[in-house]
C-alpha cells in the first residue's frame, strides 16, 4: 500500500487537514497524535468502539464461571463443613464478582488488543518517530496517481514535513 | 538535568475535582518527553539504594529458608497466637497497594485532575504491594510446599479446595487483584513506552522498548479503543479494590474471635487500606519530586489534594475505632467487654496508644492548610501513618487471639529475629522491584500529562479550540478523554 | 513428598529389623524356627500359634512401678509393646492405670538404659560381656566371703517370691537378708498402722464414711497406692446424695487437698494438735495456739466432727512426730468409723516388710566407717533418695565394691564399680501379692531389647543350680508349668508368699530444723515420687495435677507471701535451710500457707541420670536428715529463709489463667441444688441441653441442622448425601459422643498419659527440641514456655473464690478435649478440607491433608487443636521426640504427625475402625461399650465414658440425659459431641448457710 | 485483512495452555506404577500361584484375611516344600542359605501405601475383593510389579461404586486417613 505522510506542529491546522482529506475523499486517514486529542477524533469522526462488548461478554462469562466452580466443586465430593449447606451461594456470591472482574478486565484487554491491532509486529509505513514527541501525523492512503494533490492538499494545511511512502 | 522552573502562578485554592490542577510551568510536549525521560538514567545514589534493598532480601529470603527447613517453631508463635507478623504484614502490604488502584481508577473515573501526575507512581506501588502481600500467606504456612492445594485445579485426588473459607475466598482476591492491577499499569504504559522507543538510541534497550509497546503508533484508531479500555479498566478496578480488602478483612470478621467478630471489619479494612496507601504514596513521591526535579509536576496543590484525601480516610477509621468500643460495650458479650478492655489496659497497651496517636490524632493536623502544603511534615507523617497502620493490624490479630474464650489457654507472644528479619526482607523486596522501576519506566504518564498541558496552535480559536485547551463546539465522544 | 512420610512407623519397623521380633516378617520367621522365648509367651486372649501379624496381642502381667502390684495388660503388636492397659480382673486395680504405670513403657524403651554390663575400669564405667561381668562378680563374692555377713544387699521393695528368693540366695553367699526399700511409701502410716490395724495397709472403705478428713494424708497424690484408693473414693463421691464431705488439713493443698470440700490450713507438724483436740485431750485454743488456725474453725470442725458419724481420719506423718500423729488419727478414726471406714482387713498387702529408710541412714553410717565391703543396690536410688544431709552418697565411696542391678542408669549405678543391668519388668519374669491370698503374675511381654538379663536369673545362674528364675516359679507353682499356662491369661492366681518381717528401725535421728520465718515442706511430686520418674518424658512433660508446673521445679509461695517479697511468678528466690539453698523460680499458689514454702521432690538428678532427668532441681538437697519414731524420713520440718533473688525465668506451665471469669466451664452445684428440680443454669433455650432431647447423632452432621432443626425429615434432602442415616453407608448411624463426670474426676492426670501413648503424642519439652539456631528461649521447657504442649488431652484447673487469698476456695478440674462440635468452628474456616465433619459425628483432622494455615485453631473457641511447630515425628531431626529405642512404642494405628501440620484428638478412631473392623470380621453389628478411648480405659476414677449417643444401648446414651450435664460454651451453638456432668460440691452447714446468700459454688455464666 | 487470522489464533494458544495445565496436573497421579524391584531371592510367582500349581494366595500371604497386614511367608514355609523340591536350584540354595542364617528373607516391597493410609486387607478380602483388583494378575508375573497406581482416586473409583459398582464402600476421609 502507498500513501502520503504529513507532519504537524500544531492541533488545529492537523484537525483542519483531516477534514479537508476527508471532503476530498483522498481515501482512508490515519492520523497520529502524541496524545488522544477529542479535536482529531471528532474531524476523524470515527464509529463507537466495540471494546464494551467484549467487557460485557467476559464479565458475564467469569460471573458465570465464577458461581459455577464453587458449586460444582462442593457437589463434587460433599462434605459438611460446620453444619453448612453444601453448596451455599452466599459465599460464592464472592468468586462470582472476583472472576466476574478478572475475566471482564482480560476481555477487555484483549478487545483492546484486537481491535487497535496491536501487538504489531512490524512497524508499517507511514508513521515517523515524531509522532510519540510533539508533532502529530496524518497519513492518508492513496493511489500514486493522485499523492501530488495529497501532498499539495497537506501542505496548504501547514504540514511541515510532507513525503510519499509505500 | 532539565532546569526547574518554579510555578508562580499556582491559584492557591485548586479544585481538584476538576481540571484546574494545573502545571504551568510546563510549556510544550517536548518539554515533557525531555524532563522525564531525563529522570531514567541511573545514579550512584539509585545504585546504593538497589544494593541496599537487595541485601533486605537476601536476609529475608534466608530467614524463610531457615524457617522452611526447621519449620515454623522459629518464628514467635505462641498458642493461642497462631497467627502473627505474618498476616499482620500480608494485611499491611495489602492495604498499601489499595491506595494506587484508588488514585488510578477511582480518581480517574470522578474526574479528579490531580490524580494524573501521580498516577503512574501509586499504580506501580500496587502492583509491588500486592505482589509482597501475596508473599506472606504462603509463607505463614506450616507447610510452604503444599500451598498449590488452595488454588482449584483437576487431580487425582478428586478433592478441590474448600470454597467456603475465607482464605480460599484470599486466593482469589489476591491473584483478581494482582492481575487486573498489573494489567491496568501496563495498559497506562504502552503510549510511554512507545515514546521511549523512539527517542531511544541504544538498539539493545530500543529493541526491548519496541516489543514492550507492542508497536504503538499512537494511531487515532488506537488511541480510541485505549481510551474505551482505560475506561473499563479503570471501572471494573474500583468495586475490586473495595471487594479486595473486604475479602481480606472476611479473614477475620468470618471467625469467632472476639475482637475478629465483628460486621463492620469490611468498610473499617477498607478505609484504613486507603489510608495506609496514601501515607506510602506520601513516602514515595516526595522524596521522588525532589530527586528527579518533577516539582512542576507533582505541585503543592497534588500533595495537598492528596492530603485532604488522607485526612477523610483518617477519620473514617477513627469512627471504625470508636465504634468497636461502642458495639463491645453495647453488646454486653462479657467475652467481647473482657476483651477490648485487654486490648486498652492489657499487656499492649503500648500497640493500642500507638495505634490510635499515629493513626487519629497526627492526621488531624491536615486541617490546616499549610501543613497541608507543607511536603516535610507530609513525609513524616506518612512514616507515622505506615508505623500505626501496621500497629492497627498487630493490635487486631494478636491481643484477640491471646484472650479468647478459654482462659486456661490465655497467652502471650514474643516475635522473634526470624520474623522481623522476614518483614525486613519484604520492604527489601518490595524496594528493589520499586527502584527497578522508577529507573527504567517514566514514573509520570508522559501521555496523560500531555494532555492536560495546551497543545500548540496556529491561530486563536475559530476553530473552536481554546488554549485551556477545554472544547467549546460540542461534548467529548468518550467521557474518559475530559481531564 | 509429604512430611508424613518421613514420620514413618513402619520407617521404625525397618530399622529394628533384625533387632527385635520387629517387622512381620521376622515375626514369624521367629515363630517358623522356634525360638523358645517367643512360643513362651503365653497370650492374654490367643494363643501364639494364632498371633497375626498387625494385630495386637495382649499379656496380662504385673505393674511394678509402685510397691502396690496393679495388673496390667500389655498390648504388644509384632513384638513390641505399645501400650499398657488396666487388667479389669485385678482385684486392685480393676482395669485402671495411673500415669506412673502408664510410664512403664518408657522405662522399658529408655534410649538411656543400659545396654551392656558395665564394668569401672580406671575410673570409667565401660560396657562389658556378661562373661567378664558375671566372672568380675564371682571373683568377688568369693573376696568377701569372709566379711560376707558385712555385705549389704538394698533391694526395690517388691511383694511376691522374688524377696525370699532373693535372701535364700544371700544367705547362701553368708549374707544377710536383704533391705526391702520403698522410698516413695510413708513409712510412719505403715509403721502405726501395724500397731493400730496390724496390717501395714488396710483398705480404705471411702463408701462407708459420711466425713473424710485427711491430716496430710494424701490419698490422691501417691500416699499408700493411687489407683484402688481413687477408684473407691471417686465410686463414694459419686453417690452423690449420700457422699462423704471432705475435709483436708495441711499446711498445702495437695490433689487431694483440692479435692476436698473444705481445707484447713494448719502449720506443718501441728496437725497432731488438732487430732488431739478432736480427740478431747487438747481444747481448741490451744490446738489453735499450735497450728494457727483460728478457733472459729476449729470448734466448727469439732462440731462437724462430733455429728458426722461414721467418720474416717487419715493421716500422713512426714513431720518428726508422724508416727505419733498416724496413731492419734488411727485411734480417733477407730472411735469415730468404728471399723466401718477402715478395718484391719489387709488393703494393700504389698506394702508388708518395707524397711524404714532409717535402715539406709544406718548402712550410711556403716559406710563410712568403712565396715560395708559389698554393696548391692537393685532398683533402689539412695544416692539420691537419701538427703545430701544423710551422707548415704558421700559413704558408698568408703566401700570397695559397688554392685548395682539398675537397669536404668541413676546416681547410685552411676557410683558402682559394676553393673549387671536387669531386664525392665516387662521383660521378665515375676509374682507379686498385691492383696492377701492373690498372686498377680508378671511374665515377659516381648525378647529383652538390650543385652541385659533378669537379676533373678543371673543370681539363680550364680547359685547352686542353674535353672533359670522362670523355672523355680514353675516350680513353686501350683500345677507347675500347666497350672502356670493355664493362670497366665488372666493374669492372677490365688496363692500366698512368705511375707517378709520388716526389722526394727534402729533408734531416730532428730535432725535440726534451723531457724527461718518460713516452714519448708519437701513433698514427693505426684508423678515423679521420689525422683524414678524423672527420666521419663512422659512424666516430665505431664503438668503436675496441683501447679501445672512440667519440667522445673518451683517454690511455692503464698499470694500475700509473694506480695511482701516483691515477686511474681518466675521471679527467683533462694530458699536456704541449714542442709543447703536452692534458687528456684516462684510458683505463687493460693494453696499454701503463708508462712510455708513447698518444693517438690523427684527433679534435678544428676547428669548420670539420662537426658531426661536433669531438668528441674533436687528438694532434697535442702532437706536437713531426720527421722520419726518409726524411722521414716520428716519432709516437712525445717526452717527457711526465703529472700528475692534478682533472676527470672519463665515457668514451665501449661495454665494461662486460673480462673474461669464467670465463663462456665467447670460447672459445680450443691446438694441442695441437686435437690431441687432444674436447680442447675437452665439454659432451656439452647440445644443439647440436658433438659431437652438430646440427639447429637441426628442433629448435627446435615446441613438444616445449624439452625437446629433436626433435619431428618424422612425425605431424601440432596444436601445430606452419606450425611442421611438412610444413606447405603450407613455412615450417619452412629454419633460417637463422650460425658465427663467432674463429680468424679480428681485431675490425676491419668488420662493424659494415656492419650500420649495412644496417639504417638510427641513430648517437647526436653531441652534440645526447641529452635537450634540462635534460639530465643533455651533449656528445659522452652517450647512450653511457648505454650507449645501437645498434649490433645489437658486438664485444666479452675480456681472458684479465694480472690482475697483465702483458704477457702473451691478447685474445678476440667479435662478439655475435642470436643467434635456439631457445627464445629473450625471446619468451614480450612481451605482444604483437611478438618471436616465426619457422619459418624467425629471432627475429623487428616493430616496428610492440612497445608498448615492454623486458621482451626484460631477459630476453635476451646482451645484443643495443636500444631506441629517442629519435626518432633521425624527421625532425622533435632527435636525428634522418640530417640531410639522410644520410638519402638508408637502405635502402628496412628499416624505419626510431620511438621506443619495441626493435630488434636480423634475420639481415638484408630479404635472406632478397629472394633468396626472386629465387628465385620465376626459379621455383627458394634455391641454396646464394646471399646472405649485411651482415656476413658485408663481413667482411674472412671469418670469418662464414650460411646455411641446414637444408640442408647450405650450407656453415654444414658449419661447424656443427666440433670447435671452441660456442655461448654453452648452459647456458641456449637452443639458439642462431649458432655460434661456438674461437679458436686458438699460445702458444710457454714457455708451452706453462706452459700444460700451467695451462690459462690456453681460457676456458672 | 490478513492481520485478522492472527488474531484468532490466540484463544488456541490459550486453550492449548490450559489442556497443558490440566494434563501436567494428572501426570503426578501414579508415583511408583510399574514398579518392579529385583528381590533378594526371585520368587516366581508364576510357579507358586500361576502355572499348574496354582496354590492359594492365601497359603503364604495367611492373614490377608484376618488381619490388615496381607503377612509374609515365614523362611520355614518356604523350608517346608523346598527341603525335599528343587533344592539344586540356585535361588532355592540362596533361600536355605538364609534358613541356616535363621534369617528373614529382606524381602523390597512392591506396593507401598503412604504411612497416613490405613488399608485394612481383611475388610477388601473378606468383601469379596479379589486380590487381582488391586495387585493385578500377580500369578502371570515373572517379576511382581505394580500395575495400579494405587493413588487417591483409584481408590476412590471402587469406593463410591464408579469403576466396580458392586464393591462401593463407606468413602469419607477417616476411612483410611487418620
Amino acid at each position: 500500500m502507498s500513501g502520503v505522510i504529513g507532519a504537524f506542529r500544531e492541533l488545529d491546522s492537523t484537525v483542519e487537514a483531516i477534514e479537508a482529506l476527508k471532503k476530498e475523499k483522498l481515501g482512508e486517514v490515519t492520523v497520529y497524535s502524541p496524545t488522544p486529542r477529542h479535536e482529531i477524533e471528532h474531524a476523524v469522526d470515527a464509529p463507537q468502539s466495540p471494546v464494551r462488548r467484549f467487557t460485557l461478554i467476559g464479565g458475564l462469562l467469569g460471573a458465570t464461571f465464577g458461581y459455577w466452580i464453587a458449586i460444582w466443586v462442593s457437589d463434587y465430593w460433599p462434605l459438611v463443613v460446620g453444619g453448612k449447606a453444601v453448596a451455599s451461594w452466599v459465599p460464592y456470591t464472592i468468586f462470582g464478582f472476583e472472576v466476574m472482574v478478572l475475566f471482564g478486565a482480560l476481555a477487555t484487554v484483549l478487545g483492546l488488543f484486537i481491535n487497535s491491532r496491536v501487538p504489531r509486529l512490524t512497524m508499517t509505513v507511514g508513521y515517523d518517530p515524531r509522532f510519540s514527541g510533539g508533532d502529530y501525523g496524518v497519513w492518508v492512503e492513496c493511489p500514486p496517481e493522485r499523492e501530488v494533490e495529497a501532498q499539495s492538499l497537506l501542505r496548504k494545511f501547514g504540514a511541515v514535513e510532507v513525503r510519499s511512502e509505500s | 538535568m532539565a532546569t526547574i522552573v518554579r510555578p508562580v502562578d499556582e491559584p492557591r485554592r485548586p479544585n481538584i475535582a476538576t481540571a484546574d490542577v494545573q502545571l504551568p510551568a510546563v510549556k510544550d510536549y517536548e518539554q515533557v518527553d525531555r524532563e522525564i525521560i531525563a529522570t531514567l538514567h541511573p545514579t550512584t545514589a539509585w545504585f546504593i539504594g538497589l544494593g541496599v534493598a537487595i541485601f533486605f532480601l537476601i536476609v529475608g529470603a534466608a530467614a524463610w529458608i531457615y524457617q522452611i527447613y526447621a519449620g515454623l517453631g522459629v518464628a514467635g508463635y505462641n498458642p493461642p497466637v497462631m497467627w502473627g507478623v505474618y498476616i499482620i504484614t500480608f494485611v499491611f502490604w495489602v492495604g498499601i497497594g489499595h491506595a494506587g488502584t484508588l488514585i488510578s481508577a477511582i480518581l480517574y473515573l470522578f474526574r479528579a485532575g490531580f490524580r494524573t501526575t501521580i498516577y503512574r507512581c501509586a499504580e506501580a506501588m500496587t502492583v509491588f504491594a500486592v505482589m509482597t502481600a501475596g508473599l506472606f500467606p504462603i509463607l505463614h504456612l506450616g507447610r510452604p510446599w503444599k500451598f498449590f492445594w488452595l488454588i482449584p485445579y483437576p487431580n487425582w485426588r478428586y478433592l478441590w479446595p474448600q470454597f467456603k473459607s475465607p482464605l480460599v475466598w484470599d486466593v482469589f482476591a489476591i491473584l483478581t487483584y494482582l492481575t487486573v492491577s498489573s494489567t491496568f499499569l501496563y495498559i497506562g504504559l504502552i503510549p510511554d513506552i512507545a515514546t521511549l522507543r523512539d527517542k531511544e538510541k541504544n538498539p539493545v534497550r530500543k529493541r526491548i522498548f519496541s516489543v514492550l509497546s507492542l508497536g504503538w503508533r499512537n494511531s487515532d484508531r488506537e488511541w480510541r479503543h485505549f481510551a474505551r479500555a482505560y475506561l473499563f479498566l479503570a471501572a471494573f478496578s474500583t468495586p475490586l479494590v473495595l471487594s479486595v480488602h473486604s475479602v481480606v478483612s472476611f479473614d477475620f470478621a468470618m471467625a469467632l474471635t472476639p475482637g475478629w467478630h465483628t460486621t463492620i471489619f469490611p468498610p473499617y479494612f477498607v478505609a484504613g487500606a486507603i489510608f495506609s496507601g496514601i501515607g506510602m504514596v506520601f513516602t514515595i513521591i516526595i522524596p521522588l519530586r525532589k530527586w528527579f526535579g518533577l516539582k512542576h509536576y507533582v505541585t503543592i496543590n497534588h500533595l495537598d489534594a492528596a492530603a485532604k484525601l488522607c485526612l477523610f480516610t483518617s477519620l473514617v477509621v477513627g469512627c471504625a475505632y470508636m465504634q468497636e468500643w461502642f458495639v463491645a460495650w453495647y453488646s454486653g458479650i462479657e467475652f467481647e467487654k473482657e476483651f477490648f478492655a485487654n486490648r486498652i489496659w492489657g499487656q499492649w497497651w503500648w500497640a493500642s496508644v500507638i495505634l490510635y496517636t499515629c493513626n487519629m490524632v497526627l492526621p488531624l493536623t491536615l486541617f490546616k492548610q499549610s501543613w497541608r502544603r507543607s511536603p516535610t511534615w507530609l513525609f513524616i507523617l506518612s512514616f507515622f501513618i505506615n508505623l500505626g497502620m501496621w500497629f492497627e493490624r498487630f493490635v487486631i490479630v494478636v491481643p484477640s487471639l491471646s484472650h479468647e474464650f478459654e482462659p486456661w489457654q490465655w497467652g502471650g507472644y514474643m516475635p522473634t529475629w526470624v520474623d522481623f528479619a522476614i518483614l525486613a526482607g519484604s520492604f527489601g523486596w518490595f524496594s528493589m522491584w520499586f527502584l527497578l522501576f522508577i529507573k527504567q519506566l517514566p514514573v509520570i504518564a508522559i501521555s496523560e500529562v500531555k494532555e492536560i498541558i495546551p497543545p500548540k496552535l496556529r491561530k486563536q480559536h475559530d476553530h473552536g479550540i481554546d488554549s485551556a485547551s477545554r472544547h467549546l463546539g460540542y461534548e467529548p465522544a468518550t467521557p474518559g478523554e475530559a481531564s | 513428598m509429604s512430611a508424613e512420610t518421613e514420620a514413618a512407623k513402619p520407617g521404625v519397623k525397618r530399622r529394628d529389623f533384625l533387632k527385635v521380633v520387629g517387622a512381620t516378617t521376622v515375626a514369624t520367621t521367629a515363630m517358623g524356627c522356634s525360638s523358645e522365648r517367643v512360643e513362651k509367651l503365653i497370650p492374654y486372649l490367643v494363643s501364639p500359634d494364632e498371633t497375626v501379624p498387625g494385630v495386637s496381642t495382649y499379656y496380662s502381667t504385673t505393674c511394678r512401678e509402685c510397691s502396690a502390684g496393679c495388673g496390667v495388660v500389655a498390648e504388644t503388636r509384632d513384638g513390641r509393646a505399645i501400650k499398657l492397659e488396666g487388667n479389669p480382673e485385678h482385684p486392685l486395680n480393676r482395669g485402671a492405670l495411673c500415669a506412673k504405670g502408664q510410664s512403664a513403657l518408657q522405662g522399658l524403651y529408655n534410649p538411656d538404659r543400659y545396654r551392656t554390663p558395665m564394668i569401672r575400669k580406671n575410673g570409667r564405667l565401660v560396657a562389658a560381656t556378661w562373661d567378664e561381668a558375671l566372672t568380675l562378680f564371682r571373683q568377688k563374692l568369693t573376696e568377701t566371703r569372709g566379711a560376707a555377713a558385712n555385705a549389704v544387699f538394698i533391694n526395690r521393695h517388691e511383694s511376691g517370691n522374688f524377696p525370699s528368693f532373693l535372701n535364700t540366695w544371700l544367705a547362701s553367699q553368708g549374707m544377710p537378708a536383704a533391705l526391702s526399700i520403698d522410698p516413695d511409701i510413708d513409712h510412719a502410716a505403715i509403721a502405726a498402722n501395724k500397731q493400730s490395724y496390724g496390717v501395714a495397709w488396710p483398705r480404705l472403705n471411702f463408701s462407708a464414711a459420711r466425713l473424710i478428713i485427711s491430716f496430710g494424708a494424701d490419698f490422691l497424690d501417691g500416699w499408700g497406692a493411687n489407683v484402688p484408693q481413687q477408684l473407691d473414693f471417686a465410686d463414694a463421691r459419686a453417690k452423690l446424695e449420700t457422699a462423704p464431705r471432705l475435709i483436708y488439713v495441711g499446711a498445702r493443698r495437695s490433689l487431694t487437698g483440692l479435692n476436698a470440700d473444705h481445707w484447713i490450713n494448719a502449720r506443718p507438724g501441728s496437725e497432731l494438735a488438732i487430732v488431739q483436740m478432736l480427740g478431747g485431750s487438747v481444747t481448741a485454743q490451744q490446738a489453735s495456739q499450735a497450728s494457727g488456725v483460728d478457733v472459729a474453725a476449729l470448734t466448727e470442725l469439732q462440731r462437724e466432727f462430733a455429728a458426722a458419724r461414721p467418720a474416717m481420719v487419715l493421716a500422713g506423718g512426714a513431720s518428726p512426730r508422724g508416727m505419733e500423729l498416724c496413731l492419734a488419727a488411727n485411734a480417733l478414726n477407730q472411735s469415730a468409723g468404728g471399723g466401718a471406714t477402715i478395718g484391719s482387713s489387709s488393703g494393700i498387702n504389698g506394702f508388708e516388710g518395707i524397711d524404714s529408710p532409717s535402715q539406709l541412714r544406718a548402712v550410711a553410717q556403716r559406710m563410712q566407717a568403712g565396715a560395708v565391703p559389698l554393696l548391692m543396690t537393685r532398683g533402689v536410688n539412695p544416692a539420691y533418695t537419701m538427703p545430701k544431709s544423710s551422707g548415704f552418697a558421700a559413704a558408698m565411696a568408703k566401700v570397695p565394691f559397688k554392685v548395682s542391678f539398675s537397669s536404668i542408669p541413676d546416681e547410685t549405678s552411676a557410683l558402682a564399680d559394676l553393673v549387671l543391668p536387669d531386664n525392665h519388668s516387662l521383660e521378665s519374669w515375676g509374682d507379686a501379692e498385691p492383696v492377701r491370698g492373690t498372686l498377680s503374675l508378671q511374665q515377659p511381654v516381648m525378647d529383652p531389647i538390650f543385652d541385659t538379663r533378669a537379676t533373678a536369673d543371673v543370681l539363680a545362674s550364680l547359685g547352686t543350680a542353674g535353672a533359670t528364675y522362670r523355672d523355680i516359679m514353675i516350680g513353686r507353682f501350683p500345677g507347675g508349668a500347666t497350672g502356670l499356662a493355664a493362670a497366665l491369661p488372666r493374669g492372677i492366681a490365688s496363692g500366698s508368699t512368705s511375707v517378709l518381717v520388716p526389722r526394727v528401725a534402729p533408734a531416730p535421728v532428730v535432725g535440726q530444723p534451723g531457724n527461718g520465718d518460713f516452714f519448708l515442706m519437701v513433698y514427693p511430686s505426684p508423678l515423679l515420687g521420689t525422683g524414678d520418674g524423672a527420666n521419663k518424658p512422659w512424666l516430665q512433660e505431664l503438668p503436675d495435677p496441683v501447679t501445672k508446673i512440667a519440667w522445673q521445679t518451683v517454690a511455692e509461695i503464698h499470694p500475700s507471701t509473694a506480695a511482701r517479697l516483691g515477686v511474681e511468678n518466675g521471679d527467683h528466690v533462694t530458699v536456704e535451710t541449714v542442709a543447703g539453698r536452692l534458687t528456684l523460680p516462684a510458683y505463687v499458689y493460693l494453696g499454701i500457707r503463708p508462712d510455708t514454702v513447698a518444693v517438690a521432690a523427684g527433679r534435678g538428678h544428676s547428669e548420670a541420670a539420662g537426658r531426661y532427668a536433669r531438668a528441674g532441681h533436687n528438694a532434697f538437697d535442702l532437706l536437713p536428715y531426720s527421722e520419726d519414731r518409726s524411722g521414716a524420713t520428716s519432709y516437712s520440718f525445717a526452717k527457711a529463709k526465703v529472700t528475692k533473688d534478682g533472676g527470672f525465668s519463665r515457668l514451665v506451665t501449661t495454665e494461662g489463667s486460673a480462673r474461669q471469669h464467670g465463663r462456665g466451664i467447670g460447672q459445680a452445684m450443691t446438694l441442695a441444688e441437686l435437690a431441687q428440680p432444674q436447680a442447675h443454669e437452665s439454659h432451656g433455650e439452647y440445644p443439647g441441653d440436658a433438659s431437652h432431647e438430646f440427639l447429637p447423632g441426628l442433629r448435627s452432621p446435615t446441613a438444616n441442622d445449624a439452625q437446629g432443626d433436626l433435619g431428618d425429615k424422612g425425605e431424601e434432602s440432596k444436601e445430606k448425601g452419606m450425611y442421611d442415616p438412610k444413606h447405603w453407608s450407613g455412615m450417619a448411624k452412629h454419633r460417637w459422643a463422650m460425658t465427663v463426670d467432674l463429680a468424679r474426676c480428681t485431675g490425676c492426670s491419668a488420662c493424659v498419659t494415656a492419650c500420649y501413648a495412644e496417639n504417638n503424642i510427641p513430648t517437647v519439652g526436653a531441652d534440645w527440641q526447641g529452635p537450634k539456631f540462635m534460639p530465643d528461649r533455651t533449656g528445659f521447657g522452652a517450647n512450653i514456655t511457648r505454650s507449645r504442649e501437645m498434649a490433645w488431652l489437658r486438664l485444666e484447673r479452675y480456681f472458684e473464690g479465694g480472690e482475697d487469698g483465702s483458704a477457702n476456695f473451691d478447685t474445678r478440674f476440667v479435662p478439655m478435649l475435642c470436643q467434635h462440635c456439631g457445627n464445629a468452628p473450625c471446619e468451614p474456616v480450612c481451605p482444604v478440607y483437611a478438618t471436616y465433619h465426619a457422619p459418624d459425628g467425629l471432627n475429623v483432622q487428616v493430616y496428610n491433608r492440612c497445608v498448615g494455615t492454623r486458621y482451626c485453631s484460631n477459630n476453635c473457641p476451646y482451645k484443643v487443636r495443636y500444631f506441629n511447630w517442629f519435626g518432633y515425628g521425624e527421625p532425622a531431626r533435632a527435636q525428634y521426640a522418640f530417640p531410639e529405642p522410644l520410638n519402638w512404642q508408637l502405635n502402628p494405628d496412628v499416624t505419626v504427625r510431620g511438621k506443619g501440620v495441626m493435630e488434636k484428638c480423634t475420639f481415638c478412631v484408630q479404635r472406632i475402625r478397629d472394633a468396626e473392623n472386629r465387628a465385620s470380621l465376626e459379621k455383627r453389628g458394634l455391641e454396646p461399650d464394646e471399646f472405649t478411648t485411651a482415656c476413658a480405659e485408663a481413667c482411674p476414677s472412671r469418670a469418662i465414658t464414650f460411646g455411641d449417643a446414637a444408640d442408647e444401648r450405650w450407656t453415654v446414651a444414658k449419661l447424656a440425659h443427666d440433670k447435671r450435664a452441660y456442655h461448654v460454651f453452648e452459647e456458641l451453638n456449637t452443639f458439642t459431641a462431649v458432655v460434661y456432668l456438674k461437679k458436686v460440691n458438699h460445702p458444710g452447714a457454714a457455708a451452706t448457710a453462706a452459700a444460700a446468700t451467695a451462690p459462690a459454688t456453681s460457676g456458672g455464666h | 485483512m490478513k492481520s485478522k487470522r492472527k488474531w484468532l489464533a490466540i484463544p488456541g494458544f490459550l486453550a492449548l495452555a490450559a489442556a497443558a495445565a490440566t494434563l501436567s496436573a494428572y501426570a503426578g497421579a501414579s508415583s511408583s506404577e510399574g514398579n518392579a524391584p529385583a528381590q533378594p531371592v526371585a520368587f516366581p510367582h508364576t510357579l507358586h500361584a500361576g502355572g499348574n500349581l496354582k496354590m492359594n494366595c492365601i497359603y503364604c500371604h495367611y492373614s490377608a484375611g484376618k488381619s490388615p497386614d496381607p503377612g509374609l511367608p515365614a523362611v520355614g514355609t518356604c523350608m517346608g516344600c523346598h527341603t525335599t523340591v528343587a533344592i539344586d536350584k540356585p535361588e532355592i540354595k540362596k533361600l536355605a542359605g538364609f534358613w541356616q542364617r535363621k534369617e528373614p528373607v529382606p524381602w523390597v516391597r512392591v506396593h507401598k501405601l503412604p504411612e497416613y493410609v490405613h488399608f485394612p486387607h481383611m475388610r477388601h478380602v473378606n468383601a469379596g475383593v479379589s486380590c487381582q483388583e488391586c495387585h493385578g494378575q500377580i500369578q502371570n508375573m515373572a517379576v511382581v510389579y505394580q500395575q495400579n497406581s494405587l493413588n487417591m482416586g483409584w481408590c476412590i473409583n471402587c469406593h463410591i461404586g464408579r469403576s466396580n459398582p458392586q464393591f462401593k464402600a463407606r468413602y469419607d476421609c477417616a476411612t483410611c486417613h487418620y
